[in-house]
């Protein structure tokens, strides 16, 4: 294994050498690209530790989605770059800044390091307890039956993200569309990339939620594919941003959670527990609960993206 | 062995991160750092996963449910902080969180 | 029958990590933007091709296959499509350094 | 016997992927320091190649074919990444910008 | 039946929301408002199904049991802060309704709509925080509650509040990811999150202690604990009336309610003598230099914040008070009875001051301390409630804050701590000060009748007189039946000696008022004898009130405040080890 661990190695440096690179650097701009490409190398990273659902959250999200929203953010805000440099706290604070984080960092390190063996672990029980959803997936399992909570929570957290970026629209644009950038004059290349990566990309979204299942993947992968497609839609300029004032739309938005609730109060009322499945039907039922959350995650990230509304409402 | 690699690098990254958030100026660069900071926690994360694997299992799952939840809840925040500096940006052509809110609120008179 | 595969994937793909070295040396050599961004499309979406080729014949059926070729010519046609638009920035001159 | 010649492979596999990823790497150092803001959207071009590059690899060592899906979304999303990086720097969000300049 | 009130606390506000989100429009409010009867009638009942079991209620969510599994759990702590929670939510959803109407002619607006959804947002979120039995759901519920606040800071657009909400978010963000990489070391080195599992667990381990450090300062920053406090004043003071009250009685209790559970719960043994003490020591100084900063501030508002941080400071004074020397570990006792009335007390007044604000910002149109005379005249019921809930705050007999005080002195004394008997008695007279100063302003007499804005609906004014006289009279609840004192602890709060006992810090900051307060304080309450003498000892004392005002402009910098962050971490880490 030692050209394994070499890898390794190499993987870890160049996560610290991008990951400090995007601190230091000067042009904001180029600090947005190397966090893509830090995203990219943190990917890796997961790929090394053996978490193929963590990867693939981490390249869908890490540097796809969160690279894009960055990237968007640090065009529109180049005018702002002059202006803040003077704003950089003195040296003396910087090196504090330095000393401290520095001392967390080895702590962490330390704690690391000192981390029990053998390891606890949860592994045993989870796979113990697989039989009860009929799903070959331990982290899916996880996610949808022993600790569902946290995931519908999480799903609210993203309803409420919504809520929170569409309370900034002015109160005049209330109801309309976002319009996210969009490539109205860069001519038919984008267009022609959307129109060729998103039929490609819906497929393969699908596909990563389908396998979820019995392999890596899962609605939250497969939502996040689906929401970068639409964006490529929306910002090629091949479809506009729907209104949030649509009832559909909106009904969209928290279908996931909601029908996660619906589930678990029918638990609660037909005497299991909240959020348990019915045995018989355990599969059948999380494949729908997976399937509608990865198309509300899919609409909630696109949105997330898009920016609240500010095109006058279409009469 | 290898996994106790990527905690060091995930303890380390997160040094960083907090370097960035403390010492960047631009908030854009804050909320970035903000990234490198998570990042490195969820390799933390990661390498407690790695060293549980048991049962045929490459990791115990359930720290990596919790990361990949963590990761959801990490992107909302960004993208409302961005939303957030966007619209403060447009309201008030700069944007920066150290501004006494007294001034502000005199420069918000003024013009 | 298996060493002939094994002999033949490892061609391909040192031959495909050939070309991410030249590649690479074309980024650290050429001049300007427009040469680099040529010298590393052309090396590397052949190096990627290669690798893909190599791993073929080891894939896990057909879906594996496909998959494997869902790759290439997503990198294809991404790689292609965005080197334009990247080549089109690069003459607009979106150069502040 | 087989299982000699199969081992073998995975540490090819597995030289190959980091001779990648220290051409990656190598290129990444190139372009992150541009000057141009052009090249350092090849970073983007660099990892939808060579790091799916060494994704497949990796996959083919440790023979897990769940990554070759984490290699199909990566190439998807930085492709994704490299079209918001043009439409955000060169797209509509002018007016914007000139709402700044004015101000 | 008891067990499954935990799920549908959380459950009925999600749906609540859930359901405004898609009706929308007008429906808004009217689905909001209809929940929270049933809200406050699930805390109730949680209420009352704990006093009838031993030990704590508990549901495991899907049947899973811990450690793979999450449970809930409502001890008598969990019960009263639900039913705090939705007896403030109830008064300021009645409130609201007035500042949250959507106008004539359009189907939508964006502030109630956004208002109404994140209000009950925070309602299920705090419900998760006070039932959460694992330290990761803990966390999803921090974010909740997060996400659900920072857009309320700003509602109304301006870009200070953009600013404030930008500088909150950010704050709260940099809390939770050192919360998170707690939970992360705490996974490793014991294979549970599970609140009660991993109590049996924990030893002092060094990652456990680099845990509870991390965890605890980013639980302080996410509280607005001195020094941590940058974002708070700023976010409070330019939230809408009852967005501030909703902040400032409970947002801030769902991080403090967390690091509570932490300590008391999953690692009391952790923290040794001095640990406690700094702890402490910090809510001290937030007493001390925020109670000051509120009697420096021009605007009404950022007084209530200031107001508000100085009291989050006393919350923790109840750590070393509560910490057995004897057996190493803090005990839930007297000590810990206190600081959690302190904090129930401080919501219900401190809702109803803001909201009360709000109401005299309506009136006034502006909300400079210096201008509120005659404020009292025109509308009376606010300035009546303004008072009591001031009154409430001080802590006079038989309010919360006056029993909580009481317990926390009984503790001083049976610990010997004298120290902590003298900041517990200053902090009683520094809030009386400001408390004073501004009753003084808003008391006095007008030279001309002041200008009335608009008329008030009398539901507005009633719930905050509701919510004052509810602070005021929380002393008469037999508190014993859910917290482990002796039902004598806090007998008969009126008494001859009691009410004279708490005139005597009311009478100290009277003094402090006059020393310190801004502006000119109406002659009428100027003692009439040596005007000058006054004035003399005024101009000593205002110069350290100046050097603490600009401590706290350095302290309010991103730089200084994520640097102050990570002292505190190693600070805290070194005193846990130390302590061992």
């Amino acid at each position: 294994m030692t050209i394994g661990f070499a890898l390794d190695c190499g993987v870890a440096l160049l996560v610290v050498a991008v990951g400090g690179w995007t601190i230091v650097a000067r042009a904001s701009f180029a600090a947005v690209v190397g966090f893509v490409s830090f995203g990219l190398l943190v990917t890796l990273a997961w790929v090394r530790l053996a978490a193929v659902d963590v990867a693939l959250t981490e390249a869908a999200i890490g540097s796809g989605l969160t690279g894009a929203l960055l990237l968007g953010a640090a065009a529109r805000l180049r005018g702002n770059e002059v202006a803040m440099r003077a704003e950089r706290p003195g040296p003396a604070l910087r090196i504090a800044a330095g000393l401290f984080a520095a001392t967390v960092a080895a702590a962490l390190a330390a704690a690391v390091l000192l981390l029990p063996d053998p390891a606890p672990t949860l592994a045993p029980a989870a796979a113990a307890n697989a039989g009860a959803t009929g799903l070959g997936n331990p982290v899916t399992n996880v996610l949808i039956a022993f600790r569902a909570i946290d995931t519908m929570l999480e799903k609210v957290v993203l309803v409420l993200a919504l809520v929170g970026v569409w309370s900034l629209a002015a109160d005049r644009g209330w109801g309309a569309a976002p319009s996210p950038p969009c490539a109205a004059g860069s001519g038919d290349k984008t267009a022609f990339l959307a129109q060729l990566l998103t039929p490609i990309g819906i497929v393969v979204g699908i596909y990563i939620l389908w396998e979820g299942a019995d392999n890596p993947g899962g609605a939250f992968q497969g939502g996040t594919i689906l929401a970068a497609m639409w964006l490529l839609v929306m910002m090629a300029g091949l479809a506009n941003a729907p209104a949030i004032s649509r009832r559909s739309l909106r009904l969209l938005l928290i279908a996931g959670p909601g029908v996660f609730l619906v589930v678990g109060l029918g638990g609660l009322w037909f005497g299991a527990a909240f959020l348990a499945y019915p045995v018989a039907h355990a599969k059948a039922v999380i494949l729908i609960i997976e399937f509608v959350m990865t198309l509300t995650i899919a609409a909630t990230l696109a949105l997330l993206l898009a920016g609240p509304p500010e095109r006058e409402a279409s009469p | 062995m290898s996994a106790t690699v990527f905690g060091l690098c995930g303890a380390v990254a997160a040094g960083l991160g907090l370097y960035g958030v403390i010492t960047e100026a631009q908030p854009l660069r804050k909320i970035l750092a903000f990234n490198v900071f998570g990042a490195g926690v969820f390799l933390i994360f990661g390498v407690v996963a790695r060293r549980g694997a048991a049962a045929g299992f490459s990791g115990d799952p359930v720290p990596h449910a919790l990361v990949i939840t963590g990761m959801v809840v990490a992107f909302a925040a960004t993208a409302m902080a961005v939303a957030l500096l966007l619209r403060l940006f447009n309201a008030s052509g700069t944007a920066t969180l150290d501004a006494d809110t007294t001034s502000a609120e005199r420069d918000s008179t003024d013009t | 029958m298996s060493l002939v595969r094994d002999i033949f994937t490892v061609v391909m793909v040192a031959a495909g990590a050939f070309f991410f070295l030249a590649g690479t040396v074309g980024l650290l050599r050429f001049p300007d933007p427009l040469t680099r961004l040529h010298a590393l499309t052309k090396a590397d979406n052949l190096g990627v091709g290669l690798i893909v080729l190599g791993l073929l014949p080891r894939a896990d059926g057909p879906i594996g296959a496909l998959k494997l070729i869902a790759v290439w010519m997503f990198v294809q046609a991404a790689g292609a499509t965005v080197s334009q638009l990247i080549a089109r920035a690069a003459r607009r001159g979106m150069s502040q350094p | 016997m087989r299982w000699g010649a199969e081992a073998t492979m995975a540490e090819f596999f597995l030289a190959s992927s980091g001779f990648v990823l220290a051409m990656v790497a190598v290129g990444l150092i190139r372009v992150l320091r541009g000057p141009a803001n052009a090249d350092r959207m090849m970073a983007t071009q660099l990892f939808g190649t060579g790091g799916i590059a060494v994704l497949l690899l990796i996959a083919a060592a440790v023979d897990v074919t769940a990554l070759v899906d984490v290699a199909l979304v990566m190439a998807l999303l930085a492709a994704f990444a490299a079209v918001a990086f043009v439409i955000g720097g060169a797209g509509s969000d002018a007016p914007h910008r000139e709402a700044v300049d004015r101000s | 039946m008891g067990p499954s009130l935990l799920v549908l606390s959380i459950a009925v506000p999600i749906v609540g929301l859930l359901l405004a989100f898609v009706v929308g429009g007008r429906q808004v409010e009217r689905i909001v408002l209809a929940t929270m009867p049933i809200g406050l009638a699930i805390a109730v009942g949680v209420a009352v199904a704990t006093r009838q079991v031993d030990g704590p209620l508990v549901y495991l969510l899907g049947g899973w049991e811990p450690p793979l599994g999450v449970a809930l759990r409502a001890d008598g702590l969990s019960a009263v802060m639900m039913v705090t929670t939705a007896v403030v939510m109830c008064a300021i959803g009645v409130f609201a309704r007035a500042d949250f109407v959507v106008p004539e002619g359009v189907a939508e607006a964006r502030a109630p709509f956004a208002f109404w959804i994140l209000l009950l947002a925070i309602w299920a979120a705090l419900n998760t925080v006070f039932l959460g039995g694992d330290l990761f759901t803990l966390y999803v519920a921090l974010e909740l509650l997060t996400f659900a606040a920072v857009p309320l800071v700003s509602l109304d657009g301006r870009a200070e509040t953009l600013q404030a909400a930008l500088r909150y978010l950010l704050f709260a963000l940099l809390g939770s990811v050192l919360y998170l990489v707690g939970t992360a070391l705490l996974y490793g080195a014991s294979g549970t999150l599970d609140i009660v599992l991993l109590s049996r667990l924990v030893g002092p381990q060094p990652g456990t202690i680099v845990a509870a450090a991390l965890m605890t300062v980013g639980l302080l920053a996410k509280t607005a604990l001195f020094p941590l406090h940058l974002w708070l004043p700023s976010a409070h003071a330019g939230a809408p009336a009852p967005a501030s009250a909703v902040l400032s009685a409970l947002v801030v209790k769902g991080s403090f309610f967390i690091a509570v559970r932490l300590w008391f719960d999953v690692m009391p043994a952790l923290p040794g003598p001095s640990f406690v003490q700094l702890l402490a020591a910090l809510g001290a100084a937030a007493v001390l230099f925020c109670s000051v900063m509120a009697l420096r501030q021009e605007r009404l508002k950022l007084m209530i914040a200031y107001s508000t941080l100085a009291q989050i400071g006393y919350l923790f004074l109840m750590f070393p008070l509560a910490y057995d020397a004897g057996a190493t570990h803090l005990a839930r006792g007297e000590a810990f009875t206190g600081g959690i009335l302190q904090a129930m007390s401080h919501a219900t007044a401190k809702a109803a001051m803001f909201m009360a604000a709000g109401l005299i910002y309506q009136a006034l149109g502006h909300d400079r301390i210096a201008g509120l005379a005659g404020v009292g005249r025109a509308r009376p019921v606010t300035l009546l409630a303004l008072a009591l809930s001031g009154l409430a705050l001080i802590g006079v007999p038989p309010s919360g804050a006056y029993a909580a005080k009481r317990l926390l002195l009984e503790a001083a004394s049976d610990t010997t701590q004298w120290w902590w008997t003298v900041a517990i008695q200053a902090g009683g007279a520094l809030t009386s000060s400001y408390v004073l100063l501004l009753l003084a302003h808003a008391a006095g007499a007008a030279p001309e009748p002041a200008k009335l804005r608009a008329r008030v609906p009398w539901t507005r004014e009633a719930a905050v007189l509701a919510l004052a006289l509810v602070s005021l009279l929380l002393g008469f609840v037999p508190w014993s039946a859910y917290f482990p004192i002796s039902p004598q602890a806090l007998s008969n709060p009126l008494t001859f000696e009691t009410l004279s006992s708490a005139l005597w810090p009311i009478l100290a900051g009277g003094g402090i008022a006059i020393l310190l307060g801004r502006g000119t304080i109406p002659s009428a309450f100027m003692p009439g004898v040596g005007v000058a003498s006054v004035d003399r000892m005024r101009r000593a004392a205002l110069m350290p009130a100046g050097w603490i005002m600009r401590i706290d402009d350095a302290l309010r910098q991103w730089p200084t405040a994520v640097v102050a962050v990570l002292v505190l971490a190693t600070l805290f880490g070194i005193a846990i080890a130390a302590g061992r």
